[in-house]
């Protein structure tokens, strides 16, 4: 069994992002089983629940939900590296708790990132 | 925690002002808590990291240099820097750290071959 | 054990390129992606194929047509697909991304 | 009169960005005028009401603020990467209008960066 | 808009796939919106930007370059490109835009002097 | 116009100091300040030296000594704060920023 995980450190404005999940695309269609997309440093504005990119440009954001869902890929997001970058699940706005980070995102440690090395054939990083 | 063992190689490329080089840190001890076998690699800009007499402070940022005295608590003890990118930059083998091998770039080169996982920074 | 280097930058740019040839060992496999296909002109790359040879090299071949470079390159380089790129992450046995 | 109009492109957790303030208070201190500051590209998440550093490292966002207060000086962030950086003032959660902006500094376009060009005789880029 | 016109130089230095150079762009149309002088300036990996025959449509990213015909409806006819960033590339000067000028070193730097504001992107 | 370079990336990673490099005259000012101070020692500013004096080249103390380039460097290049960087910036007539 060919298993993969992805480390993704690039802004979802940059066509490196679109290059992996392009990757991911390809892996999935050759029968690799991808253990989890792991967004570290600039990787994890894509978990912005807000960041908006006009309609005729690649929709980063609702390619990443896809592979989440129809492909039950766990996105994983730094939390340190999240919080940094003005994200949160745990923001309160006008006396409410409530999440910037979109609802197909895991804030996670990185400790993740351990598990998802050893519990995969190959780790790449994009 | 599954059971597979893994050699991960971080290979540090950034100047310690770089905020990467403190994720690298970061990333490295964590694999080190987990207790994964982890060695550390220093190439290019990244020879910087270990030069003696650094201080972060003077530029308000947080010495998160010093946090590498604890590389020995954690048993990280492969730590290998390139000679060549030592030289290229005119800096002697004077680090704040112990431990460090100086390799010529094909030894360099043979012991990053040696893991499973290389993570760059 | 086998790498697979993934360069993204372009060696005008970064010493990527030049860093990376300096850990790279007889069976290793180098792919261009993404900025990474500006180097199929660079002289860096192309000394180190006179000295290798070509079969160890690819580039991502939408990469290269985007930048108008896979008309510009003269080297005999493989252009390759990601499908072909995802295979050789499983052919060799760790992967090494600079960028 | 000496006036100066900054433009900073880099992240709150950049060293390079600490430059910029302290170049800024050496002007202040020495009588310049300085017009405003359009934060650019990265430079935008410096705004973020929600990003946070250690308590233990410089504090980007409190240096910005006293800045705004105390001297006056506008703070601009470009409306186009704030979006592309998941950070606006009309973002709707919990179907209620807010802001994840900090309110030291006003959302502008880039028409403003033009303003602060002509009106300053010199223009820093960070 | 106060009156105080300066002259504007946009200096070039991403290549077309970089967010950057998209930004270059967008803040260059502003300027001569507000009619304000503007040179365009494309040195290093800028060059690229200029290059005939790009098709960033094969990578999924909108082909923004396209913008740049509309160049001349704005007034923007001072266009200006290193020859020796173009030669150490092995670029022919094959552009897809008209009124490019191909500048020695010298040259370039002596036009870029020319302007009281000067953004790099 | 005399034109203040600010540089502050280091000419080991980018190509920053050369392409300002190619644009300097003979009044300009050029600032290291940041990661430019890494340039102290790096054999292109050394040979610009050489051929037009130290005398427009500066660099930031602080950023030098945060480095351990101040002790590093040999060259005998003016350490400057950031107050004589303001004066600069209007004793110039406009300024690039390389980074």
């Amino acid at each position: 069994m060919k298993t993969l995980s992805i480390v993704v450190t690039t802004p979802p404005y940059s066509p490196l992002t679109i290059t992996a999940i392009n990757y991911i695309k390809s892996a999935i269609a050759l029968g690799v089983s991808i253990n989890g997309v792991f967004f570290y440093q600039d990787g994890v504005i894509n978990a912005s629940e807000h960041h908006t990119i006009p309609n005729d440009e690649y929709q980063v954001l609702t390619e990443w939900k896809a592979l989440n869902k129809n492909h039950n890929i766990p996105l994983h997001v730094c939390v340190s590296a999240s919080e940094k970058r003005g994200l949160s699940d745990e923001i309160t706005i006008n006396a409410q708790q409530t999440t910037n980070i979109n609802e197909c995102f895991t804030v996670s440690g990185l400790g993740e990132l351990v598990e998802l090395s050893t519990s995969s054939k190959r780790v790449v990083q994009f | 925690m599954n059971n597979n063992t893994k050699h991960i190689a971080i290979l540090n490329a950034s100047a310690a002002t770089a905020p990467s080089a403190k994720d690298a840190l970061d990333t490295t001890l964590i694999y080190a808590s987990f207790e994964q076998p982890i060695s550390l690699f220093y190439q290019g800009e990244g020879v910087r990291q270990l030069v003696n007499n650094q201080d972060l402070t003077t530029i308000h940022v947080k010495d998160f240099l010093k946090t590498m005295s604890a590389f020995s608590f954690y048993d990280i003890e492969n730590i290998y820097v390139c000679e060549n990118s030592l030289k290229s930059r005119l800096l002697a083998a004077n680090f704040h750290i112990e431990n460090v091998q100086v390799l010529t770039p094909h030894e360099f080169a043979n012991k990053l071959h040696e893991h499973q996982v290389i993570l760059r920074f | 054990m086998k790498v697979l280097h993934l360069l993204r930058t372009s060696a005008y740019n970064t010493p990527d390129l030049s860093e990376c040839l300096a850990t790279f060992q007889p069976n290793d496999q180098l792919v261009l992606l993404d900025d990474g296909c500006y180097n199929l002109t660079h002289v860096l790359l192309n000394e180190f194929i006179e000295n290798n040879g070509a079969q160890c090299v690819s580039f991502i071949k939408d990469h290269a047509t985007a930048r108008a470079m896979e008309t510009n390159s003269k080297s005999n380089v493989n252009a390759i697909n990601l499908d072909t790129l995802v295979n050789l992450t499983f052919e060799c046995d760790s992967v090494i991304t600079w960028q």
